[in-house]
């Protein structure tokens, strides 16, 4: 047992926190929020450059063929500081393509990706729909040579500057829901793709509705060799995606509680320190608790799925829903703990908090409610419900 | 035991409610924008309160002589319910009517009266209240704003903070330390300042939703008279005491707040009612008959303060009760809200998939500072455990009596 | 309005004050739950005396035809003195008799009750099963000249020392159930009829439980002048047991706030009282918090109950409800704070703190979960949902 | 990052299953009473431990020299998992092995380390801690029993309380002030007490569901020799920090907790899994994925916990939040349990109607305790904040330097 990170872990986490430090500082990114600015180009092709893009992806695309440990430590950074940019979909995004794309496909995308050349979206679940496994309201109809794709989300995140986009789409009829989920590669620039910005609460995405009118959809742009490989795929992607928003989410978490219980050592009120007085004092210890109860639970999800034998008491499922269900938890307590403790200064416009906040409560809505996630944990415990009444 | 209104009482809400249904139509019919200009925000605002001021509708549980309807606190808290709750028109005088004004009316002179309270009754004088500063929130009597006698009058310096609609106010409610060398809590006087007057600067504090509510207000050598000084000179301490008294009694800040938690319950309904049970929606349909609930709980704390003041009972724990209650429930039907609405509720604008043009989201925003305004949840809890169940002081606060 | 009580109600609570203080008192209580004695007969007698049995049965019976908030002001006073004895079973089911009995049985039961020669029991729930409107698991087989009755139930309050049971049965088949609910008075010597007494967390009941094999009832032991007056019998004895549930809660809560509020006046810890502290104080604040919220809605509660007319905003069913679910999580929330704030003594046998704990659960556990609670309040709001998914 | 075992580990851990097979039929086999009376508690608890020490199967992370087996913490702690929670025998010296044994172990001389742990180990002798007082809990500096020179020994008057097994207790850790004239911390010494000696009286404290675990002790002019003080005299306080700390560190109370959760988890399974979502039953379900969330978050910090202890990385607050933990889980799985039961959770006794015996509301009384004992919630969030985050103390706590 060594429940330490290594050395290379913890240099690439030094990296991180030095590069968004100097190249996205949180007073920048305050400025970027404020006046709606994406993320600029050259901070996205110095995060190429330091090799994020391709932190998971093999060196054979030109990827480093870190681990999802080694990666967490760079997650972990972008959480605390709030980087803004579509990281975490171009990451899901290109782990779609690598675990199902055809090898051509892998080929043309993946090392554009690494070097910075290509944002990729991935839109995958519905809002207000369902949110298992088996993906979204969209469906694709085969039709010769390939497939005819419908359907609509609300909002997608990192759409709007997305060069291609992931879609995970259900095979034939509604009904049909369990059997065969898919995922394709669409070229956002084809006819029948509408994609409309929005804005939204929290700047760290942008996000764009998508609408799919009958887009026809070459076979070859079929991840997986067949249509029955999506659920794999999903099910990874998913995992990826939760372990991503559970280190975002740590980071950020650690991050409001620093700016918080720094302040309680010097703000006075009755001529002490308001940290003297237990009501904030107890606030802290709770925020505390709760980031590092869920560090705790990240640092094993994240061990859980870099070991090539499954763990002897967790699934790859069961780990990424428990570290995803007390992300959602932590996150919102600390930003509303930490906002407390700061008083009135930290619901102004002009204090950081507030952009923490936003990074959670999109953090949470965005992928589905904490009720879903509960339900897996059930589910892989034995505490399965019977078939049919599931829903989100 | 009786939780009905008198029958007088009930002839009185009818008639508050004809009188809404006369005269609401005229004021929708006049043009205002969605995002109004301040200056069409002021004139609307004037032209409702004259209206409601001609017709004896406005702070009805004062006085006759001063502009009032002299009817009781029940009867404010009608109208409160009727019209106020409408938003027929921004509400930019809240803090004079429920905080200033009320102070004048018990502390000041005759000749203040008269000269104040009708001038904000006819819609013609904004106030705002001038007692937080950045080193002094809930330790309120930590202020360092100075008033030095100069000549017949005073001279104000420092910073006021946290100052609710000080770029609409004409006159300001001034809380400022008089007398350096004094304990904490002596040596402080209550000043009515002119806002308009050279010295005074006013920089806006926007929300973390963008909204422009709060301001910071300087004061460079700001001359004062000697009349308007509010109370006996370093007795200033007493009067904002009285003042927050005001602010937790008759003020009906909860009854403001129901429309914002009854658009979360509608927006509940429309997603629930009639649903089948689900994983997802279960713990949502909990919640909500929590917040229902407690609404109910709250309500009857807000009439039991009321019955209180008109029966002139002790002041007891009910209105920090309403206060924990409103600022509670608000922050947790705004959470739902967005909950409710999953990725939608983190979305803005004026596109049509958006619910509302993101209402949810930046009320959800605004609701944060709920627990921290007009008396934080853990001064409330102090205030409570020691006023009502006799706890011991904190240590610390026991002897803070130095002015810093 | 006036929310006051008046005269006569503070008088009626003075009585009962010094009544149970002289008669019952709480270092008595404690030594008769230690001992498993039941409420001696005598102080029976003496609440018989002070009117209590009969305080809301009509003066024709010997009651004293007090309204519901005049009974509040007893009831409050017996929750905060853990007033063991059969006192709620007998009031409730000669409640029901009241409202569903045929003349000749009220005139039988009724003023032996006031006098207190007669406990009566309520069977009305079978723990497990649906906490709806139509009853336990009790049914009644129409036969020549009355009824055949079965079932079962697990833990009924005041059984083992009930001279007459009031039951509720579903008439036919399980799947009629929400056709018809009937109420019976039973006799317990006759023969089908299996009671055993259990041990119970709380002494405050004794409980047993009662199983009904083949008992063959009368015509006339049916309460209402047909079978469909039961369930609006139902819902009014519901609505009674609910308010009076809640003021127990009421006046036990109440009580152990005062006792925990006292010790952190007096004991002191770092050389200060631990009421000083804000972990303690806070904590005080809360509990009184919750039970003054608890007695907002329970005074409201019963005025609804008394009015004449319909309230504008609320049924007796949906304030019923709401106290209810009040008093659930208040009583629970004041014993646990309570006790966190009095230390290791309230977890001892010696301390009273643990007879207001077990009664609070108790209290909670006996008539079903606050999800039932919920979903009245909530079906009352408009908030209904499709048929045939409620469940317990 | 690895939370896997070693190779090594996992073999060691597969020789105590295997030993735990081997010997548990032939204690089963031996008569033991559902309800055993002290002297059977005694008598099986001394076998049990006999022969796990004659396998060097206790304390395993104890020097060979005085009985332990030379292992790390972690083998204590799989030696903890895989043999302590089958509970085969009452665990009457778990405050002993966790708390008094190490701290002679590292504060204690040869002398007494030679002449109390092999003892302990071999089952014969039961150590209590006396620290507590009816005046000092949380504030243990506040003790007030005296220990006064007596010629070459010492002579102990005063009360100590909730003493766990103190009436098995043939031995007894003892804080007590020897110097009444210094400050609250100095002045203080241990002592090891001869808990069968004159002077020595034990009185049940019942708990709240009547089991008799914890006890008062008087002491009436007990004399102590003087090589049974530990470390310095004067010097107690010191020693008492170390054993809090041992306490919070590899106790494994978690691990001895999870049998009583781990049936709470049963029971829901038995009455969810496989049921239709209802209105009644998905706060159960929401809160058993919590409570289930929760357990796997703490199992992990006891591992950090024990990595720390291993590494030798400095105390982090770890070994608070595993308090925490447990004792918190612990009580909402045992209320869970008794509203999954319903009105049966309210029932005791023999009866086939009542589920277990009654065990789980016993259980739930139980449990009330969890967040006053072996460290306070209030005292923990203390400690966090103020060791590990840096905040000031509490103004009242900084200066009560007088004994009382």
């Amino acid at each position: 047992m060594d429940l330490r990170y290594d050395e290379n872990q913890i240099l690439i986490q030094d990296q991180a926190r030095e590069f968004i430090a100097r190249e996205s500082p949180l007073e920048q990114v305050h400025e970027w929020r404020r006046s709606e600015t994406p993320l600029p180009g050259p901070v996205w092709q110095g995060m190429a450059a330091m090799g994020w893009l391709g932190a998971i992806l093999p060196e054979d695309y030109g990827g480093m063929g870190l681990s999802l440990t080694d990666l967490s430590r760079i997650l972990e950074e972008m959480g605390r500081g709030l980087l803004p940019g579509p990281f975490l979909p171009t990451l899901t995004a290109a782990h779609a393509v690598l675990l199902g794309g055809p090898q051509e496909m892998r080929r043309r995308i993946l090392p554009a990706v690494v070097q910075g050349q290509l944002h990729l979206a991935l839109a995958r679940t519905q809002e207000g729909g369902r949110f298992d496994a088996m993906g979204g309201r969209f469906f694709a109809d085969s039709t010769e040579g390939g497939y005819l794709l419908f359907g609509e989300k609300l909002a997608v995140p990192g759409l709007a500057e997305a060069d291609h986009i992931v879609v995970a789409a259900v095979l034939g009829l509604p009904e049909k829901i369990d059997e065969g989920v898919a995922f394709f590669l669409i070229d956002p620039k084809v006819t029948g793709v509408v994609i409309e910005p929005l804005r939204t609460l929290d700047g760290g995405w942008t996000q764009a509705s998508l609408r799919l009118d009958a887009v026809r959809v070459p076979a070859y742009r079929l991840l997986g060799e067949n249509p029955g490989q999506g659920p794999s795929v999903n099910e990874r992607v998913s995992a990826l995606l939760d372990l991503s928003l559970a280190f975002d989410a740590l980071g950020g978490a650690q991050h409001a509680m620093e700016i918080a219980v720094e302040y309680a050592k010097v703000r006075t009120a009755f001529g002490q320190p308001i940290g003297s007085y237990q009501a904030i004092k107890h606030k802290c210890a709770d925020m505390l608790h709760a980031v590092e109860s869920l560090r705790a639970i990240a640092m094993w999800a994240a061990w859980v799925m870099d070991a090539s034998e499954p763990a002897q008491d967790a699934t790859p499922a069961l780990a990424a829903a428990m570290v995803r269900a007390t992300a959602i938890e932590t996150y919102d307590l600390v930003v509303r703990h930490a906002t407390q403790v700061l008083g009135a200064i930290a619901c102004t416009e002009e204090h950081v908090m507030h952009l923490f906040a936003k990074r959670a409560k999109t953090l949470s809505l965005a992928f589905g409610p904490l009720a879903y996630y509960q339900e897996i944990i059930l589910r892989e415990n034995g505490f399965g419900i019977s078939a049919g009444s599931q829903g989100g | 035991m009786d939780f009905r209104l008198t029958e007088g009482q009930e002839r009185y809400r009818e008639a508050v409610r004809h009188w809404v249904a006369d005269n609401i139509p005229e004021m929708e019919a006049l043009p205002y924008p969605a995002d109004p200009t301040p200056e069409q925000m002021r004139e609307r605002y004037a032209l409702w309160q004259r209206k409601r001021f001609d017709f004896r509708l406005t702070c009805v549980h004062w006085p006759e002589a001063v502009g009032g309807a002299g009817l009781t606190a029940m009867e404010h808290f009608i109208v409160t319910e009727e019209i106020d709750t409408l938003n027929v028109a921004p509400n930019l005088n809240i803090i004079g009517f429920g905080m200033c004004l009320p102070v004048i009316l018990h502390a000041g002179s005759g000749e203040q009266r008269n000269r104040y309270i009708p001038a904000a009754l006819r819609g013609e004088e904004i106030w705002c209240q001038l007692f937080s500063e950045p080193g002094a929130g809930s330790d309120l009597a930590g202020l360092t704003t100075r008033a030095e006698p100069d000549g017949k009058g005073w001279r104000v310096n420092g910073q006021k903070t946290w100052t609710s609609y000080a770029h609409f106010a004409d006159r300001g409610l001034c809380l400022a330390r008089s007398e350096s060398s004094a304990s904490r809590h002596r040596g402080l006087t209550m000043f009515l300042v002119d806002m308009r007057r050279e010295g005074v600067s006013v920089r806006p504090i926007r929300i973390n939703n963008g909204d422009h509510v709060f301001n910071e207000v300087f004061f460079d050598n700001v001359y004062v008279e000697p009349e308007d000084v509010l109370g006996e000179v370093h007795g200033g301490w007493k009067v904002a005491i009285d003042t927050l008294m005001f602010e937790r009694g008759t003020s009906n800040i909860h009854i403001l707040m129901r429309p914002q938690i009854d658009k979360v319950i509608a927006l509940a309904k429309e997603r629930l009612a009639g649903a089948a049970p689900t994983l997802g929606n279960q713990a949502a349909r909990g919640e909500i008959a929590r917040l229902i609930t407690r609404l109910k709980v709250m309500d009857i704390q807000g009439l039991r303060v009321l019955h209180g003041a008109t029966t002139g009972a002790p002041p007891g724990p009910e209105g920090s009760f309403v206060k924990l209650d409103w600022s509670e429930i608000n922050q947790r039907a705004q959470a739902l809200a967005l909950d409710l609405l999953g990725p939608a509720g983190a979305l803005l604008g004026d596109n049509p998939a958006v619910p509302e043009g993101g209402w949810f989201p930046k009320n959800w925003l605004r609701s944060f500072a709920n627990t921290i305004e007009a008396g934080s949840s853990e001064i409330l809890r102090n205030i409570v455990s020691e006023r009502i169940l006799g706890l011991p002081k904190d240590a610390q606060r026991q002897n803070p009596n130095r002015a810093r």
